[in-house]
């Protein structure tokens, strides 16, 4: 049992951090987020110069991580620096790659941890809610290729994405593991239409139609109809990304309060001299060490089965979606008015802090997820 | 004990409900309902036919053309509005200044603004907070200093809500430091174009333009335009919160925010099931109809007890938390029922006249940006943990 | 609209609190509780007297009250006495005999409200939990009357009754509506077993086994199979008395707790001086009254459609059910380890409190019940 | 990072379970598992087992008879024993004296009391609380006066755990009231059978006699009965309190209580399925699941962080904290689950060598009792509201 960082992830949470403090502050960030695409393409080339990227990705795949704890040490930073570049959707397009990909395929992932490409996966249909099954975008065969037909919903930066991995059913009916597969898909092919938007939280994401797509036989990742388990084990690597970007938005938030509280004078003395909001802090401060240990928990079992996996990962979004909510609504609540401006960073914490608990899986999918797990293990 | 509405209620309520579908303009009904920002016009209109109905102010006596209306009338109106997406009548001339006028301006005061205060040609707002004083009002810091037939102001007003729509501000001005902290606090009305005054808009954090900075450089207003006496103005100040009770619990907005919630999940399903149907999800709204219902009943119940004036500070306390907890909690529930399409954030869908295709369900644009808009109703009037104080001090005596 | 208790109501109450002050102290409480029966049959004919069991009836049935706020003003004060007297089960079989009985059999709610007959209703089984329909007790046709044959359980009071009002499965399946029919059964009839037993919360209560009892034609209540309507209205004021006992419960445990805190000392000063117990105090102040409200609602919708009164009536009990556990928790926490002795009163009202909790249904069971209703009515 | 125990401590684990099989009585595990009370000879039962195998003392170092376990192993066999239903050991002489002796007692104390708490000739108990002190030792006003070679003591202490059981108490007494508060305490050691000395239960509100109150009438204590120096009896308390590390968050009894709520869940049915199946059950055993999990992981960074010893005090405060909870929650659920029959309380039942046939699911007899009974943990060892000024102050400085 070991709690510390290795000091390969010591020095790269070092280089992450120290690279926000100097170029990313929340101006910056804020106008990046305001831009066309809501990211920064020369700021992107910088993390992949730094090593974030690859931080990523296994050995095998041309990154020089990928581990559970690489993962959430490089999205506990992008939590803390409410950075918006697209690392969630990199790790999610380009772990499809990596599962399921052949050497060819596997191929694009150089230009994803170059950071000349930016990948996307588009999994989430207007009708899916969170549930990881949910495919209604159909696949037929058509010669030795495909035509791709469907929607997909709040697609991470499905804007800028030059590749599009697409998942979408050829076979099965629309609730079934079996006969999902996952497609590579340029986004410029005929017929791909994107409507990209800002998100509340500072996120660039799209709609996109695939409405007759012709794609060729290399666009099929892995066996057809049998994606469904890398799938799951993307959307588990997404889960743990969010709930540790979560930790570090709530973190900032914590420390930001605690600041404020003891500066902060009413009544002729520091509102941190108030037991009640004591005592709220002391509870936040507990509350966010659970959901460390949750994540922590999480990263470690990435790599063991498949229940264990899902367990932890269902357990850790579903502590920290609960947490982070609670932190940002008792963060504003102790501030009071100040915290409700744009100008206050908080704010913009307590924003992406909601917001993380709607993106794959809220607390609500993920307690009832982990009992039915839990149920079924009989655990 | 009797739950019933009288008879002569529910006839009201049908007079109301009759007037609301025949004079409530859809194109404002519509934009209340998909959280869309009203304009001073969508405003001002709303307010023009309510006083053409002579129900703009439903509290005031008749004697200055009010509705006068019992408070269980007022409530009545309250929640068939808010059941219709009304617009909420902007309250800081008719329901904060006129109170005060009524009882503590001269005849002067009370000649000149009431009327304009009706027909709308007087725009108020509200300069009570200011930066650094949050709920201890008394720790303000705005001076006006006297000098022959005027007072001079400086200092600076936050948390303007609508001030940039408004011609007049009513604020409290310290006019002494002498004796406690609320002994030297004056009411001073001040027209918004008087020389010296700015105004910078704040925009929240959901990137909303609601509220205001106004700055005070050497501002001459006229000695005339004082409210009763001066140093007196704590007291005027305070018999506004004691007096207000009506509508305090927000219980129409609740209802009407239920039935959002309530319709968003309908729609919305899960494993092709209506998420209104998925168990945890309708615990979740069964506990906070349960709540409001509840809340319902304690808010007739303060307005028809005859002794409701002597509790009215901590009563309306609780009312306020409880309110706001449920407001906040439908809030947090629309969004939740949402799914990711929490998430697409167009701000100009929010906009008067936007006519773009949105995205995701129909009236999803705005609630992720109410909800968060919405963390100010604990914040403001006084915060939560300022009515728990008042609770703690006057009912329990601890 | 009117909140304010009748004349009649009012004098009820202070009757009853005056009683309650003079004769059911504590210690005396106690005793009784101990006692093999677990009430005692002298203050029982004494209620008698001061008209509290007739207050539970309608005039028709030999009662003068009987409506919902005469219901809720009884069990208020019977809730703030900490009385174990068979009134909860007098109400319940009381108020079945009331609604299906025909002359002869309501004849014997005369020595009810004397206060001479104990009823109880022996509804709920081993393995119905809260379900209001969950009847296998099964009576067959057997000559002119019936042979009854099955299990009750946890039946208040079910010990002491001379007659007890028995659901049983005249036909149907299971979990349906239609066939359950109420038998009136002497509890000295052959084939009758009562285990009686002391509850945690001072209370009495009996498993009760019936094996071939033999019943004549005229033990059945109403119509053959058709008592559902009638016993949901039965237990809807059995739901209702026992939130009104909780607002009783929960407003003496908020006084003591209050008074606790202005004299107890503590680092030089009243604990009711720290900032944290008073935000909690608030709190539950607040709770409280809206239980209170969730009552007068139930009160008032007791008479309306089956709809109305069942959502408000589990609305009530839901409410109550979780502000009751909140309030017994808080108060105890507030108090430190005074409250955990059995010399302090208070314990044995939190006791009482989480306990109702567990009487005809708890909060999960009357949330997804309020939802399920709601969902049906398309409120 | 890595969160695996290590091959040496897996195999720690293995011996812990291969010993529990084979020495833990059935009749203590049978008792544990139905909440029934255990008497003075199963606690001395186990104790002697324990003893016998050298895993009585499992903190104390070797030198001194102790097993001399890291604290992940005290952890893992807490556990194990948890998990087994074995009895918890009996901490008062073991886990709370023994350290201090170790620390602040002569020679000749440690060579006369570690013996004999280890061969169980002496049964301590704490005397530390007093009427009126609660979380506030410092205030605490039992006498100690010097007269010759004695103190004579005067006053009284409660909430006595266990003493009707002790030969022995340890105590905070006053022996100087000058100076700050905390300043004139001293720690002395006292025979139960002195005279003067009398015990009195206290009977518990779910009628259990677990602690007592302890009066102290010119009791004469011999001076060489005095630990460390005079006047320094806080610091030896506080030495404890921050020393005690290990099993604060009391996972393995959370566990043990997860597996009971989750029997009973199984065999109880709604409408003819498990009621563990029943959505917003199962929701609640999963909130509370994943809770324990992370509190497991919790426990286990501040059990193996390097500077664990340095930020003790707040962090043993989040565990306790977040310990309780966790297990009230437990007991919360494990009386939900069981619906009406969480009623009948049938005392005897409780009581070692009962027979009777059990009213309603076999193990139920002890879930409410030990509900309400285990409100007791977030008030005992400082209140959970101590713990909360602890962690505002010397983590957050406020």
């Amino acid at each position: 049992m070991d709690f510390s960082l290795t000091d390969e992830q010591r020095m790269l949470k070092d280089t992450l951090a120290r690279f926000v403090a100097d170029n990313y502050g929340i101006e910056v960030r804020h106008e990046i987020a305001a831009s066309p695409e809501g990211f920064s393409r020369d700021i992107w080339s910088q993390f992949a110069e730094l090593g974030i990227i690859g931080a990523l990705f296994a050995e095998a795949d041309g990154g020089f991580g990928g581990g559970g704890f690489d993962l959430s040490t490089v999205f506990e930073e992008i939590g803390r620096g409410l950075v918006v570049e697209p690392l969630l959707a990199s790790v999610l397009g380009g772990n499809a790659i990596a599962s399921l990909g052949d050497e060819a395929q596997k191929a694009r992932l150089e230009g994803v941890i170059a950071g000349e490409t930016i990948v996307a996966l588009a999994h989430g249909e207007p009708q899916s809610r969170y549930d990881h099954v949910h495919v209604e975008t159909r696949a037929e065969r058509d010669g030795d290729g495909w035509r791709l037909n469907g929607e997909k919903a709040v697609v991470l930066n499905g804007d800028s994405a030059g590749t599009l991995v697409v998942s979408a059913r050829t076979g099965g009916e629309v609730w079934d593991e079996e006969g999902i597969s996952l497609f590579l898909v340029p986004a410029n092919a005929e017929g791909v239409t994107a409507r990209g938007y800002p998100t509340i939280d500072g996120l660039h994401a799209a709609e996109i139609a695939f409405e007759a797509v012709t794609l060729d036989g290399g666009a099929l990742l892995g066996r057809e109809g049998g994606a469904f388990p890398a799938l799951e084990e993307t959307l588990a690597r997404g889960a743990l990304a969010l709930s540790a970007e979560a930790i570090g938005a709530m973190e900032v938030c914590r420390d930001i309060t605690i600041e404020y509280l003891k500066t902060r004078r009413q009544f002729g003395v520091p509102i941190g001299k108030f037991q009640a909001l004591q005592h709220r802090m002391a509870t936040l401060l507990m509350e966010i060490e659970q959901a460390r240990s949750s994540v922590i928990n999480a990263a470690g079992c990435l790599n063991r089965s498949r229940e264990e996996r899902e367990l932890a990962v269902s357990a850790a979004k579903a502590m920290t979606g609960r947490i982070g909510r609670m932190v940002a609504e008792e963060a504003i609540q102790m501030h009071g008015g100040i915290a409700m401006t744009w100008e206050y960073s908080l704010g913009h914490y307590a924003k992406r802090l909601v917001m993380i608990d709607h993106q794959f899986g809220d607390v609500d999918f993920h307690t009832a997820r982990y009992a039915e797990i839990a149920a079924v293990a009989g655990v | 004990m009797d739950i019933s509405y009288s008879a002569e209620d529910l006839a009201f309520r049908e007079k109301v409900r009759a007037f609301l579908q025949e004079r409530l303009p859809r194109t404002l009904s519509e934009k209340v309902r998909r959280n869309q920002h009203l304009s001073r016009d969508d405003m001002e209109q709303w307010h023009g036919i309510l006083n053409d109905k002579g129900w703009l102010a439903q509290d005031w006596p008749k004697e200055h053309g009010g509705a006068g209306w019992t408070t269980v009338q007022q409530q009545i109106f309250e929640d068939e509005a808010a059941a219709a997406n009304a617009p909420r009548i902007v309250p800081f001339g008719l329901k904060m200044l006129a109170p005060v006028l009524m009882k503590f301006g001269s005849p002067e005061q009370k000649d000149r603004y009431l009327p304009r205060i009706l027909n709308g040609s007087d725009w108020w707002c509200q300069g009570y907070s200011e930066p650094g004083a949050g709920s201890d009002l008394a720790s303000l810091k705005t001076r006006a200093v006297r000098d022959g037939d005027h007072y001079v102001v400086n200092g600076q007003k936050t948390w303007t809500t609508l001030g940039q729509h408004a011609n007049k501000i009513f604020c409290l001005v310290r006019t002494s430091t002498e004796g406690k902290p609320q002994e030297g606090i004056s009411f001073l009305l001040i027209d918004m174009d008087t020389p010296g005054i700015t105004i910078r808009p704040i925009i929240l954090l959901e990137g909303t333009h609601e509220v205001n900075e106004v700055f005070f450089d050497d501002v001459r207003v006229p000695i005339e335009n004082l409210v009763g006496e001066e140093n007196k103005g704590w007291t005027y100040a305070k018999y506004l919160l004691t007096h207000e009770r009506t509508n305090i619990a927000g219980v129409g907005f609740s209802r009407a925010a239920l039935a959002h919630v309530k319709a968003i999940a309908r729609d919305q399903k899960v494993r092709g099931r209506p998420l209104i149907n998925d168990p945890l999800f309708a615990a979740r709204i069964a506990k906070v109809e349960m709540e409001l219902a509840a809340l319902a009943t304690t808010n007739l119940r303060v307005l028809s007890a005859p002794d409701a004036a002597a509790n009215a500070g901590p009563i309306s306390s609780m009312l306020k938390i409880k309110g706001t907890e449920i407001r906040q909690e439908l809030n947090d529930l629309a969004r939740r029922a949402l799914g990711p399409y929490a998430l697409p954030f167009v701000s100009e869908a929010l906009e008067p006249g936007w006519n773009g295709e949105p995205i995701g369900p129909e009236d999803a644009a705005g609630v992720a940006a109410d909800y968060f808009n919405n963390r100010k109703i604990s914040i403001y009037g006084g915060s939560n943990e300022v009515q728990r104080n008042i609770i703690s001090k006057m009912v329990m005596g601890l």
